[in-house]
């Protein structure tokens, strides 16, 4: 009982923050906005929907479910810790490699980039 | 069990797997110095046409050969346990396969003795021969294969090997503009065919090309068999260089080496291999044979028309004899095209036979006399250093041999009776003027056409007033074009060798699909 | 060369890389994976170190000739352990339920697997992930280094 | 329904392709077109092998149930690898040709037809 | 003139793929002339390869079983063309000598 | 039922993604179209059952096609016809 | 009753296909390249939901590749952002 409402929750957030992660991707008015929101956003978001899944995994595998369950959760983390690893270093380079490429940021008062280069 | 029954037992294999080890190896042994991989390219080469003579001498004595990939023992066609379907891939080595396995490993070996000393002081030559050894496999494969996914996967090999070998002269960008037509050409037909090998497998739940005949003769021809027929058989005909795809042809002999046009020439000879297996075997039993042979008749009438007239308004010699292979095409396109429009009918035994054993003696003559056209062109442009016959002239002064063999070649190519082209020409004409008299009318105006070009060719390149200083071209060249104006000499004065041992069995094992289908099956429609 | 952080980030995914690249050619036989997936998960990997470090940097460390070499010794080995089997035919998976060297029977239907079943499988599926690792890697080094080095 | 949606979405990719391969003016534009109609022919094929409701053809400790045909998906690996090898090799080519001719567009690339 | 002849090509072959896709034939029987998604006709090959390839090979992995030991000589023959592309790529970015712009 | 519909988006955007992958100009953005496409076919293949061309087409199509295609695009011209 | 895991797998592709749209309409390259890799990250996640809903557990070696490779192909778009390579 307790782990489904854990799965449900665990769903409701990964969905919510995908989905501000997405909208802002949409919505937001430069590069570096959409990377902040996209990327950020949709690594937690994922990271949830992930987690709701080794939850599930873990819950069957202790009501006596075989042992396939917890090799699911272990390689969803696996697959959680990859992406968390890998996403950040993408984002790093699109941002550095945007900047370096000319487009500058909307909006922005004071770019130190700018002053320090 | 003695070596010598190990390998009559596993030829088919050998014949693949042989070429293909020494490819494996040889940028390995090229490390150890250029003399020794020439000599084990050779060899490497030399056995895998021995191996395809065996292959000839065991179709011949043994009926139709089958090897089955994995299989205990290794003619297990069809599992005890599987209901009659063949599961694993299964080499079928009929007459025609033979055939075309024995041309495609001749001219393999020629080039590589021609190259020995054309390629000499190039680079990337560990490459160079391992892609040669790839083509002959290619080639070979797709001669031995009755699988029909894995007769994709061997026109793969072969357009991207010769592709690449197309561009191994890069000459100024123009050679590797040659090489990318030819490769998404060869890439884009081989899509289609992969599409209509997927068709098939969806209708049938078979690759193996004698359970899709045998399937397809008892569920009826449907929409979906006319549709893969029509991708297959255009792309073939595309591949091998009929007239209204034709146009990368010049293109990708023009540019090529001289040895390395010559073994194009033989693969695209073996699209047309998988062409006339396709119409005969796979499809000869459901489909309606009538127009297919009718639909081959009309685009070898005008490959050869086309081609001849567009060779007229050459100036270079590649792409002269480029077009002129189109043409010649089309006199094998005509002559089995007649068969098969003929087939299953009375007509078929009176001359229609007889026009197929022209049109497949046609194939193994053409290999001869263009192979050595090509390679005469490469001696040329080796010595001259330009391929543009206005600025060529006298070169029978100083280049003797080289004109002979390019007189034997030209006199062969356009029908002269000492030489074979004669023979399988006059087989053409005799059996086509029965079906319809314009046919041959036409071969004949084309034949002509043929010598008078060739021999504008002769004046202007070796005739004349001596222009440039040159000497005759190295030894190795010179055995390669030898030892092919031999046989045209031999084939021309004793057609009978070549008709009894390799073009009757061919004509025999492509004209009865039901032989190749009861062999593979063990029962048969 | 990237920035600091990708470089850091490419030394400590390599071997994951690597590591994943090898389970997925090793258990080719009893998960989805072989070795071509291997093979091209492991090239993957070459391409980011490559991406990440420049070619100017990669090229004293993955020589050109090296990975043809490993290429060609993928497929001699593909190659041979089919020759193997030709006492009966090509291709004849001579290991498989033979109790030698990854020769053990399964049962038929829903099992876990073992590592040492599938007879000549595992081999060729290490050979193949051998040859594709070399021939991707090949090829990306080939295009990279072109216009990089002077023509002589 | 279903229908045969991947079906016909797999003919409108080989057109998508072949539009490509034909209309576009540039080489590299060319190589793309191939690239899709090959992926669209790997679709086709995964897709015939399709059964409904059926598992992937590994046995694992998985619920049992009718398996996908296993015979396109080794296919398909097949055709993939040669994609990407037939992809690579139009692509250096590309190159050379921007090499020595300064151009991809496919108007200009033409010297063999002069 | 040319984008026009391509143009009518291109809409037959566009029909005839569509005529391909969309006639679902019978959706009940196995014998519909056309492909139905989801319900291949014939099984049978597949079916002796799903039943016994596990035996027969000892692999859980059917595809993978296929790949190497049904149809291993495809496999061969694939690995042979990466390993023609490898060729090609190299011959065609050769370092040149000699060949001039 | 739901899985209908997921299956028809991810076709829908195939269609779109290589829709654009031959009508853009900029070579670079048809690159990436080309990478979204090669995604979207390997989580096609995924829903159609088969893990290992799914495999295949992560490992080779997504990664190491377009990284191809981005060095021959920078040894080359970015736009597609240049002015 | 609706499986949670259909559902969550149906809001994940209705988010992709949203990214998708940023990715076509993005006016610069780095906004394409970043709807790529938020398209990369979803599809990780729906691998893993669709693994559930599937019962199968192999699948998610899937997923495991896809998070480990996807930012290689971003790594080249950025550096040649740079003007690298």
């Amino acid at each position: 009982m307790l782990a489904d409402y854990l799965i449900w929750v665990f769903i409701v957030i990964g969905l919510t923050f995908n989905g501000l992660g997405v909208i802002g991707l949409l919505r937001f008015p430069d590069v570096y906005t959409r990377l902040h929101a996209a990327t950020k956003a949709t690594t937690f978001g994922s990271l949830f929907t992930s987690l709701a899944v080794v939850t599930w995994g873990l819950w069957n595998y202790s009501q006596g479910g075989d042992s396939s369950n917890i090799v699911l959760s272990i390689h969803t983390i696996i697959a959680v810790a990859s992406l968390l690893l890998t996403n950040p270093v993408g984002a790093h380079a699109i941002a550095r490699a945007a900047y370096r490429s000319g487009v500058k940021p909307k909006n922005a008062v004071v770019d130190r980039l700018e002053v320090k280069e | 069990m003695s070596v010598w029954d190990f390998i009559i037992t596993n030829a088919p294999a050998l014949a693949i797997a042989v070429p293909l080890l020494g490819a494996f190896l040889t940028p390995l042994i090229y490390r150890a110095g250029r003399k020794t991989a020439l000599i084990w390219v050779l060899s490497v080469l030399s056995f895998t046409e021995f191996l395809a003579l065996l292959l000839v001498y065991l179709v011949n004595t043994y009926g139709i050969q089958v090897y089955v990939f994995g299989g205990n023992p290794s003619t297990l066609v069809i599992p005890p346990d599987s209901r009659g379907i063949p599961i694993r891939i299964i080499f079928t080595v009929d007459g025609m396969s033979a055939f075309t396995a024995l041309i495609s490993s001749t001219i393999g070996l020629v080039a590589g003795i021609y190259s020995v000393a054309s390629e000499k002081g190039r680079g990337a030559q560990d490459k160079f021969f391992a892609l040669l050894l790839l083509l002959v496999v290619g080639m070979m494969g797709m001669a031995l294969t009755g699988d029909i996914f894995n007769f994709f996967v061997f026109l793969e090999i072969n357009s991207l090997s010769a592709a690449a070998l197309v561009s191994y002269r890069i000459h100024g960008g123009k050679a590797v503009e040659a090489a990318f037509k030819y490769a998404v050409v060869s890439s884009i037909g081989a899509l289609m065919i992969l599409f209509a090998i997927a068709i098939l497998y969806g209708e049938y739940d078979a690759l193996n090309m004698a359970m899709i005949a045998e399937r397809m003769y008892q569920t009826g021809f449907s929409t979906m068999d006319i549709i893969a027929m029509a991708l297959i058989v255009v792309t073939l005909a595309m591949k091998c260089g009929a007239v209204p795809m034709h146009y990368w042809v010049p293109d990708g002999y023009g540019e090529a080496p001289g040895e390395i046009s010559a073994m194009i020439m033989v693969a695209s000879q073996a699209s047309l291999y998988g062409l006339f297996r396709m119409c005969f075997t796979v499809f000869g039993l459901s489909a309606n044979t009538h127009s297919l042979g009718w639909f081959l008749i009309i685009l070898g009438l005008l490959s050869m028309f086309i081609g001849v007239t567009m060779a007229f308004l050459q100036h270079d010699i590649k792409r002269l004899m480029a077009y002129h292979s189109v043409s010649q095409t089309g006199y094998m396109l005509l002559g089995v095209g007649v068969g098969l429009a003929t087939l299953g009918t009375s007509a078929f035994n009176q001359y229609g036979l007889f026009a197929m054993e022209g049109g497949i003696f046609h194939i193994l003559n053409n290999m001869l006399y263009k192979g050595l056209l090509f390679l005469t062109a490469g001696a040329i442009i080796y010595r001259v250093g330009t391929s543009d016959l206005n600025k060529m002239g006298g070169l029978a002064h100083s280049m003797k041999f080289t004109a002979i063999f390019y007189l034997i070649g030209a006199l062969a190519i356009a029908g002269i009776p000492p030489f074979n082209g004669f023979v399988s020409k006059l087989m053409i004409y005799e059996s086509v003027y029965q079906l319809n008299p314009f046919l041959a009318v036409v071969a004949a105006i084309v034949s002509m056409l043929t010598l008078a070009s060739f021999l504008k060719v002769f004046h202007s390149a070796f005739m004349g007033p001596k222009l440039y200083n040159v000497k005759e071209v190295p030894k190795s060249m010179l055995i390669a074009m030898g030892i092919l104006s031999f046989f045209i000499v031999l084939f021309g004065i004793f057609p009978n060798i070549a008709m009894t041992y390799l073009v009757a069995p061919a004509a025999h094992a492509l004209a009865d699909p039901v032989g190749y289908i009861t062999r593979v099956l063990g029962g048969g429609p | 060369m990237m920035s600091k952080i990708v470089r850091t980030q490419a030394n400590f995914l390599y071997p994951f890389i690597l590591i994943f690249g090898f389970y997925i050619v090793a258990h080719g036989h009893l998960t989805p994976g072989g070795g071509f997936q291997g093979g091209a998960v492991i090239a993957t990997g070459i391409a980011l170190v490559i991406v990440a470090y420049g070619y100017d940097r990669i090229k004293s460390w993955i020589k050109k000739s090296t990975l043809t070499a490993t290429e060609s010794i993928g497929l001699l080995c593909f190659i041979l352990t089919a020759f193997i089997g030709i006492g009966t035919s090509f291709f004849y998976n001579f290991l498989a339920n033979s109790g030698l060297l990854f020769g053990d029977r399964v049962s038929y239907g829903v099992n876990p697997g073992y590592l040492n079943t599938a007879g000549t499988l595992p081999i060729m599926n290490l050979a193949v992930g051998i040859e594709v690792l070399g021939g991707l890697g090949a090829i990306l080094m080939y295009m990279m280094s072109y216009g990089k080095e002077v023509d002589k | 329904m279903i229908f045969n949606a991947p079906f016909i979405s797999v003919m409108i990719l080989v057109i998508f392709g072949l539009y490509a391969m034909v209309f576009r003016r540039n080489l590299i534009k060319v190589v793309i077109g191939l690239d899709i109609v090959e992926s669209a022919v790997n679709l086709f094929m995964v897709s015939l092998g399709y059964v409904k409701n059926g598992i992937a053809p590994i046995y694992t400790n998985s619920p049992g149930g009718a398996m996908v045909l296993p015979t396109p998906q080794a296919l398909t690996l097949t055709s993939i690898v040669i994609g990407v090898a037939t992809s690579a090799m139009l692509l250096s080519f590309c190159i050379l040709i921007y090499r020595y001719y300064g151009t991809l567009d496919t108007r200009k690339v033409r010297r063999l037809r002069e | 003139m040319r984008n026009i002849l391509m143009l009518i090509v291109f809409l037959t072959i566009f029909s005839f793929f569509m005529y391909v896709a969309i006639n679902p034939g019978d959706f009940n029987s196995q014998t519909g002339e056309h492909f139905v998604f989801g319900s291949p006709k014939f099984t049978d090959m597949d079916n002796y390869f799903i039943h016994n390839a596990q035996n027969q090979t000892g692999a859980n992995n059917v595809v993978t079983s296929i790949v190497f030991d049904y149809r291993g000589f495809d496999t061969l023959g694939e690995a042979s063309v990466l390993f023609t592309a490898v060729l090609g790529v190299g011959l065609a970015l050769r370092l040149l000598r000699g060949d001039k712009k | 039922m739901i899985l209908d519909i997921i299956h028809i988006l991810v076709l829908i955007g195939l269609i779109a993604t290589a829709y654009l992958a031959v009508k853009l100009r900029d070579l670079m953005a048809c690159a990436v179209m080309l990478g979204i496409f090669s995604f979207l076919l390997s989580l096609e293949f995924f829903i159609l059952q088969a893990p290992d061309v799914a495999i295949a087409e992560a490992g080779i199509g997504a990664g190491l096609t377009t990284a191809i295609f981005v060095m021959a695009i920078r040894k080359t011209s970015r736009w597609e016809v240049e002015e | 009753m609706i499986d949670v895991w259909l559902l969550t797998a149906l809001f994940l592709v209705v988010w992709i296909s949203l990214s998708a749209i940023r990715a076509i309409a993005g006016p610069t390259l780095p906004d394409r390249v970043v709807a790529l890799d938020t398209i990369n990250t979803l599809m990780v996640a729906i691998m893993i939901i669709l693994s559930v809903v599937y019962r199968e557990v192999i699948l998610v070696d899937v997923a495991i590749v896809y998070a480990l490779l996807s930012f290689v192909s971003t790594l080249y778009i950025a550096k040649y952002l740079e003007g690298g390579i």
